[in-house]
């Protein structure tokens, strides 16, 4: 089995009081897709902000690239080779697309593959270099997505976490945002945690997935497998 | 319902209950309070009577009818900005009067015609608003009650304090220089400095004397004050000397913490006045100077008018060269060549490292004339020299000049006599100008050596 | 089929270049719960707040008990008899619960004190216990927040309740308790009740007809067991087939 | 249901025999003070502060709003009230009430526009910042810079022009217990509900029915009143009248002591300003004349301390106290 | 009051006036805006840097004797770090509270900064007596004072570079993301707690800037706070955050209104004309001239 890149050993998390994940166990592979499956509120986003250190950790450890980066502040483990899209996508409105693109790439290690990873980024989405100079803000509910996940992509990590990837976007614009999480590990070799709630979408590019409800993990194992459990079947449309 | 309706009308009932309260409370507390009036200033006067009788006055008292009180101390208050925007002149002021009090209890001996009685000076902070001014005054009477108060510069806590020295028949020698506080019918006040429209005059005798003098012809001017009441009363008194002698004018008001002057100057510029009457308060005669003489606004003369400005030490520090040749209208003479002013003017630099300047000067003269009055109270009414309307008495009856007294000698005109107001009847400035950096007194009388320049050199017609 | 309460007809509302509500068509019956389903981003909340008067709608009419309610302001709308919660709580923190809940009763009265015991009796009947009536609104756990959210809404005396996302975050013996309550309230409060949900166990046991909404449209319609079965309905959900 | 029903009666008393037990107390502070002129009129100036923070508590506590305008209301009321007195004779008794109604007029005026266009947070500071000055400028255009002194009218009871303090002690004091009943009034009442609802959350409150725009604007119509009214009292006090009685800095402070007393507590923003002006005024005639300005240094302090340290203000002391005493109670209950 | 009649060459002569001054107000609002746009920070200080800021000039030119425009070479270095101790002291406690506790904390703030300038200098203004700026340049019937000028051109060039900065830096990428959004920026590596820190910093190095252009033709006060605290608010209140661009043309809006209103009415009648702008504004573009979030 390949390198484990990402652990996550035991973490209790939360919001100040507000418990949300209770025992979590996670792990992720050099070069694997892992999903994230479950329903609303399950805690999937607190998951995910947990390992970039943006929630309450009251127990238990984050490993990245088998480093303990449990007490990291968030802006530090980015340049530790991991980055999150954030669910709603997120982009800075504000700013141009390449300006965008330009705050993605503010770690010492994204600037020094600055010119390659934009020539990939581009590469992945023509659609952003024709609108470079644009303001983000007037982006299209796919374009923003595909600039959010570049705009990570800029960082140059080793390990992307999407969180929600197809949110609120129509139904030809989330095959082709698969289609990229699947390019991205394909061409660029990266290693992705995907959070969805497409659960169908998800199993079929994933090579692991995770099911969480209630803040555990009640599930776990091969995609495929998973994808005609009839216990998620029920997680979902309990009848 | 009806039980809920009950609990609000129970409210309203206690609500009005307790304001009764306190109505009834304050109503028997005051009454009572009023009963008994101030007693205990009399008591803590006498108790000084009698501790410090001096020995030398008791033997010299023949009959045993009137036994003149034995006075060893007599307090002076003291109500000034000493904190906030005006302590400026508050702690000078403040610095002048410890000199003065000085001056009086151990180079003069004390007030002689009460056997030597030293004064003593209480000081109070009038802050920066009437109701802190009010306090400051209430504080000093409760604490001192003196029979005698000098305050307090700006003239809305000029008149606080007097609402306070009026009740307490408390002698108010006033050094807020406002007109209006000599209109109020209060019966114990007394100015010595002189008002604020006197200065607006002031100065514009002084250009118009200058330019009969050098053959010039003055037929526009321009009035520019900033708008507190101080300075839209010398305002006042500039317009109405220019109206007399029928030359066209236009005013333009402004508030002293103005930012930027330069669109005031411009409008000034196209008006084009031979010469320019300004009323300026510290801050915005720093930025006019800089602006005037950056704009290359040349008119024949700006001349100051009000008792801060141009002249002072500490503007020509702030402006430098841009207040050349400017003049301004002074309650004080710290130039006038008589004995006591070069004197005092000389301690007071010995003892301060600079020169006195208004805020000063008023101080100088005003408690040298409180000594006046204290030695004709204590000769007119030997009794009780002390007793506030025999006080007023002898401020009234004081005729001070040159030669008879030293507050004259310090004061612009050399001459004071109150008439029933309160006024100074012989009141004037003097006219200071800045000359190579230093400010000089150039009118009235120049000092010696010094030349006034007029018209200002920079002027077009100067030269032709 | 009894009268209609509530029905949306036809309406659109767009955010910039996005259609979130695109034509949609509804009917509300009395005394029905409905649930309104579809994957995030459907555009539930959006008509949920076309509804209640927080957005007006571009296209169309939303016709309440025979009135025409489309672009009223919010406060008039309540008044109307719409109450609404909201998905991500608003809990006024500086207000004890019994506080909150007679803001909402005090719509109907003038007096503060009827209003309290207005309020005291909804908490009695929700079964919120009476020694938490006095924690502040930033002191109370999830399912209190709810219950208050519901309880505020109730106060107001509404004919029709909306539910936005009552469920997400709660435990499984928790939405239980509230789905109790909910069908309690109905029963009790003659109310008709509009629930928005994500969490399929929960609205599908508690509702008695089913909507689901995608992209903005209606995609089905039917019993609980129907819709579950409807292939475009699951296809909504896990998702269409990769190319 | 009887028993809950005793208890809200036994609060309400709770509150009401705190009130009077405050007017007891503030009716014998000049009797403690010994009728010393100095203290009366300094616990008088306390009273005024203790007056414009209590009412300032009801847009800015209650309704959550951070108005700096106080300053306004007051000078408004009070140029009102004087002006009508030395200009014309009138009575202040009817004065007060006409310079309060212009307050409400003006607050109403300013009020209307700007909830209707949704101004708020530190937008709705900087406007009644701004409305300061610009009533200030408006009095300069009428006025002038020229000051009228109230004269001595008899009968002094008729025309407010007392030689004591004593007198304008208890009427200020008496505002006081009107406003802090005016406030607890309100706290009880449907508006104080609907204010807490609109300051905790407007979206919430609008969605339960409020019209908030319209509550806001009561809370504010009332403030402007209670603060008119304290003018009209405070310019009988002093007797001054000029345009610098328009005083933006004096708005700014108000609020800070209602914040440093803690928002929305009644006794919180009278305890902030019982104390805070009484250490200013200590302050200034101890150290503030040895070394100008160090008084409003250390007050400048206290109050970043506080903002930093304790952001909920004095209000949590008082509620800490309340607590032990009440659970205590429970305890015996 | 005599009402002049306005010739036009004086109200050209003084629209000109007030464009200059309207771009030092942009100069002296920038540092605020910057400070309020990025950090949400409502700091009712801010006049008061510019108090501080001109003192430090009067002491720094009358002591080595330098022209006082060209102490912000040094001012605006010992601000940058004055700003980042501020920050690190006060304003980081208060960062997400309430509006109403931001705004007390640096009212306090202010009274402890004016009335250190009061204990240490008394309140005799203070100016520098000398600089280079003293000769009028005259454009055909237009005289413009040199010092307002440079302060302009320089105020300018100053607002240029920050929107350079901004837009064109690394650095400036990072403070407009975390304008956006704090959380995202965090999330592309950026240190926000740095960015703001650095952001308080120059906010406040700007004052100096403006405070030593103001010491060309002004004087130093300890009551200089009150004129541009609120004056600097209402620039930003008007400019919205629409960045460098929004604060410049509400500087010069009120600059030119602040002319006008001297020009036909009078200086006392100075503020009631900006403030009454600011109300309209206010009421009929809420979210500013230049837009808002």
């Amino acid at each position: 089995m390949a390198r484990e890149v990402l652990v996550l050993d035991k973490i209790n998390a939360g919001y100040g009081e507000f418990h949300v994940l209770f025992d979590v166990n996670l792990k992720v592979h050099e070069g694997e897709i892992v999903a994230l499956v479950g329903p609303n509120g399950a805690g999937k986003t607190t998951t995910l902000r947990t390992i970039m250190g943006m929630t309450t950790l009251y127990s238990g450890k984050v490993l990245l690239n088998g480093n303990d980066v449990t007490k990291i502040p968030t802006h530090k483990r980015i340049e530790l080779g991991i980055t999150m899209v954030p669910e709603g996508r997120r982009i800075f409105k504000t700013l141009t697309v390449y300006e965008n693109l330009l705050a993605g790439a503010l770690t010492k290690k994204a600037q020094q593959k600055f010119q390659e990873n934009l020539e990939l980024v581009f590469n992945f989405f023509p659609k952003l270099k024709e609108r470079r100079n644009q303001i983000a803000g007037t982006l299209s509910g796919g374009e923003a997505q595909m600039l959010a996940i570049a705009r990570a992509l800029m960082a140059d990590p080793d390990i992307l976490l999407l969180d929600e990837p197809s949110l609120g976007l129509a139904p030809k614009i989330v095959i082709q945002v698969f289609d990229i999480v699947k390019k991205l590990r394909e061409e660029a070799g990266k290693t992705i945690l995907l959070v969805e709630q497409h659960v169908k979408h998800s199993l079929e590019v994933a090579d692991r997935a995770y099911v969480l409800e209630q803040g555990k993990i009640v599930l776990e194992g091969e995609a495929r497998k998973l994808l005609t459990d009839e216990r998620l079947r029920k997680a979902y449309l309990i009848l | 319902m009806s039980l809920l309706t009950e609990a609000q009308t129970k409210t309203t009932a206690i609500i009005i209950v307790s304001v009764v309260i306190i109505a009834i409370i304050a109503g028997v507390a005051v009454y009572y309070a009023s009963q008994k009036p101030a007693q205990t200033v009399t008591v803590t006067q006498t108790q000084t009577v009698t501790k410090t009788a001096s020995p030398t006055t008791t033997t010299t008292s023949p009959t045993k009818t009137v036994t003149p009180p034995k006075i060893k101390e007599i307090k002076i208050g003291l109500i000034e900005p000493l904190t906030g925007a005006h302590a400026v002149f508050g702690q000078e002021a403040k610095e002048a009067a410890e000199l003065i009090i000085n001056v009086i209890n151990n180079e003069l001996g004390g007030i002689k015609n009460l056997g030597g009685a030293k004064l003593k000076l209480v000081v109070a902070d009038a802050g920066e608003t009437p109701e802190q001014a009010k306090l400051a005054a209430e504080k000093l009477v409760a604490q001192e009650h003196p029979p005698i108060i000098i305050g307090a510069y700006i003239s809305r806590m000029t008149a606080a304090v007097a609402e306070v020295t009026e009740r307490e028949k408390i002698i108010l020698v006033m050094d807020g220089l406002v007109d209006s506080l000599t209109e109020q019918g209060w019966k114990y006040v007394f100015r010595v400095a002189p008002k604020a429209s006197a200065h607006g005059k002031s100065a514009v005798d002084f250009v118009l004397d200058m330019a009969k003098k050098k053959n010039l012809t003055i037929k526009k001017a321009a009035v520019i004050h900033e708008d507190s009441i101080f300075g839209t009363y010398v305002a006042q008194g500039a317009e109405k000397e220019l109206a007399k002698y029928g030359i066209d004018y236009i005013v333009e008001a402004y508030p002293y913490d103005i930012s930027d002057v330069t669109p005031i100057v411009s409008k000034l510029m196209d008006y084009n006045p031979d010469i320019v009457i300004s009323v300026p308060y510290f801050h915005d005669a720093v930025l006019l100077a800089k602006t005037i003489k950056e704009m290359g606004f040349h008119p024949m003369f700006i001349a100051g008018a009000g008792g801060c400005g141009y002249t002072d030490p500490d503007s020509i520090k702030a402006a430098g060269e841009a207040v050349e040749w400017y003049t301004n209208t002074y309650s004080y003479n710290p130039a006038r060549p008589t004995e006591w002013n070069k004197k005092i003017v000389k301690m007071f630099e010995d003892k301060y490292g600079k020169l006195p300047t208004e805020a000063a000067g008023i101080i100088f003269y005003s408690l040298m004339t409180v000594k006046e009055a204290l030695e004709k109270a204590a000769v007119l009414h030997p009794e009780d020299p002390l007793n506030p309307d025999n006080l007023r008495d002898a401020f009234l009856s004081l005729d001070l000049t040159d030669n008879n007294s030293i507050a004259a000698q310090l004061y612009p005109t050399g001459h004071i006599k109150f008439a029933p107001n309160g006024d100074n009847i012989y009141a004037g400035t003097a006219v200071i100008q800045v000359i190579n950096g230093k400010p000089h007194v150039v009118w009235p009388d120049p000092e010696p050596g010094i030349q006034p320049v007029f018209p200002r050199p920079d002027w077009p017609g100067a030269k032709g | 089929m009894p009268n209609p309460i509530l029905r949306v007809e036809d309406v659109v509302k767009r955010f910039g270049g996005i259609i979130a509500v695109n034509h949609m068509s509804m009917e509300v019956y009395e005394n029905e719960i409905l649930g309104l389903i579809g994957p995030n981003g459907a555009g539930k909340t959006t008509l949920f707040n076309c509804i209640t008067g927080v957005y007006k709608p571009e296209e169309g009419k939303i016709i309440f008990r025979n009135e025409d309610i489309t672009g009223l302001p919010p406060h008039v709308i309540i008044q109307k008899g719409i109450a609404r919660t909201w998905q991500k709580v608003r809990p006024f923190k500086k207000l004890t619960i019994l506080e909150a809940v007679t803001v909402g009763a005090l719509l109907r009265t003038p007096d503060v004190d009827e209003a309290k015991e207005t309020a005291k009796e909804i908490l009695e009947f929700i079964g919120i216990e009476k020694n938490r009536w006095n924690r502040l609104g930033s002191e109370i756990t999830l399912i209190e927040h709810k219950l208050v959210d519901l309880a505020r809404a109730l106060a107001t005396r509404p004919k029709l309740i909306l539910l936005d996302e009552v469920a997400a975050g709660l435990r499984p013996h928790e939405m239980d308790e509230l789905a109790k309550v909910l069908l309690k309230v109905r029963e009790e409060y003659k109310l008709t009740l509009i629930v928005v949900e994500h969490v399929m166990r929960f609205v599908m046991g508690l509702s008695e007809r089913i909507i689901v909404m995608h992209e903005g449209k209606k995609i089905a319609e039917g019993k609980p067991e129907e819709v579950a079965n409807n292939p475009r309905v699951v296809e909504a959900y896990l998702g269409t087939k990769p190319l | 249901m009887p028993g809950t029903l005793s208890k809200k009666l036994a609060l309400t008393k709770e509150r009401l025999y705190s009130l009077v037990g405050l007017a007891i107390i503030l009716a014998l502070v000049p009797v403690f003070l010994g009728f010393n002129f100095y203290y009366v009129l300094l616990a008088a100036d306390v009273m005024l502060a203790a007056s414009l923070v209590a009412a300032w508590n009801i847009i800015g506590g209650y309704a959550g709003q951070l108005d700096l305008a106080a300053s306004a209301y007051m000078a408004l009321g009070a140029v009102v009230t004087g002006h009508l007195l030395a200009n014309f004779g009138l009575t202040p008794w009817i004065g007060m009430f006409i310079g309060a109604g212009s307050a409400v007029a003006v607050a109403a005026l300013v009020g209307y526009p700007t909830f209707r266009f949704g101004i708020k947070e530190v937008w709705y500071a900087l406007l009644t910042s701004a409305l300061v000055v610009i009533m200030m400028r408006i009095y300069y255009l009428i006025y002038g810079s020229f000051e009228t002194y109230i004269p001595h009218m008899e009968p002094e009871w008729l025309y407010l022009t007392f030689r004591r303090y004593e007198v304008y002690y208890y009427m200020l004091a008496a505002m006081l217990v009107i406003i802090i009943w005016v406030n607890l009034k309100i706290k009880d009442s449907k508006l104080g509900y609907y204010l807490a609802a609109i300051r905790e959350d407007e979206l919430a409150a609008e969605a339960l029915g409020i019209d908030v725009r319209r509550y806001k604007l009561y809370a504010l119509m009332i403030y402007a009143l209670l603060a008119g009214l304290v003018g009209g009292i405070y310019i009988t006090l002093t007797g001054i009248l000029s345009f610098r009685l328009f005083d933006p800095w004096l708005g700014i402070v108000v609020a800070v002591m209602g914040i440093v007393g803690g928002l929305g507590s009644i006794s919180g923003a009278v305890l902030s300003a019982v104390i805070l002006r009484s250490i200013e005024e200590y302050l200034r005639g101890t150290i503030g004349a040895t070394y100008p300005g160090s008084h409003l240094l250390v007050y400048g302090l206290i109050i970043i301390l506080v903002g930093v340290l304790k952001p909920e203000g004095l209000a949590s002391f008082i509620d800490y106290f309340k607590k032990k005493i009440t659970r205590r109670g429970e305890e015996v209950g | 009051m005599q009402v002049i009649s306005v010739d036009p060459s004086l109200l050209v002569q003084n629209l000109v006036n007030g464009v200059f001054t309207g771009l030092l107000y942009s100069l002296v609002a920038l540092g605020l805006a910057l400070i309020f746009g990025v950090m949400d920070i409502i700091n009712f200080a801010h006049g008061d840097f510019v108090m501080v800021g001109a003192y430090l000039t009067y002491v720094i030119a009358t002591t080595f004797m330098i022209e006082p425009s060209l102490t912000a070479f040094i001012t605006m270095p010992i601000f940058f770090l004055l700003g980042i101790v501020i920050y690190k002291l006060i304003i980081e406690e208060v960062l997400g509270a309430e509006p109403l506790i931001q705004i007390a904390v640096t009212v306090g703030l202010l009274m402890v900064l004016r009335n250190l300038a009061l204990m240490i200098f008394h309140a005799e203004p203070r100016g520098v007596p000398f600089t280079i700026f003293t000769q009028p340049i005259v454009i055909g019937p237009i005289t413009i004072a040199s010092s307002r000028l440079a302060a302009g051109i320089v105020s300018l060039v100053a607002l240029w570079l920050i929107h350079v900065l901004l837009t064109k830096t690394k650095w400036g990428i990072a403070v407009r993301a975390t304008a956006d959004d704090r959380e995202v920026a965090e999330l592309m590596g950026i240190n926000v707690k740095r960015v703001y820190a650095v952001t308080f910093g120059l906010g406040t190095a700007l004052t100096a800037l403006a405070a030593a252009l103001i010491m060309t033709f002004s004087r130093a006060d300890p009551y200089l706070g009150l004129l541009y605290g609120l004056l600097s608010w209402v620039i930003v209140a008007m400019g919205g955050l629409g960045g460098v661009i929004g604060v410049l043309f509400s500087g010069l809006i009120i600059g030119v209104i602040e002319a006008l209103g001297i020009t036909f009415v009078g200086a006392g009648a100075r503020e009631l004309f900006i403030y009454l702008t600011f109300f309209f504004v206010l009421w009929f573009r809420p979210r500013g001239l230049f837009g808002r979030r």
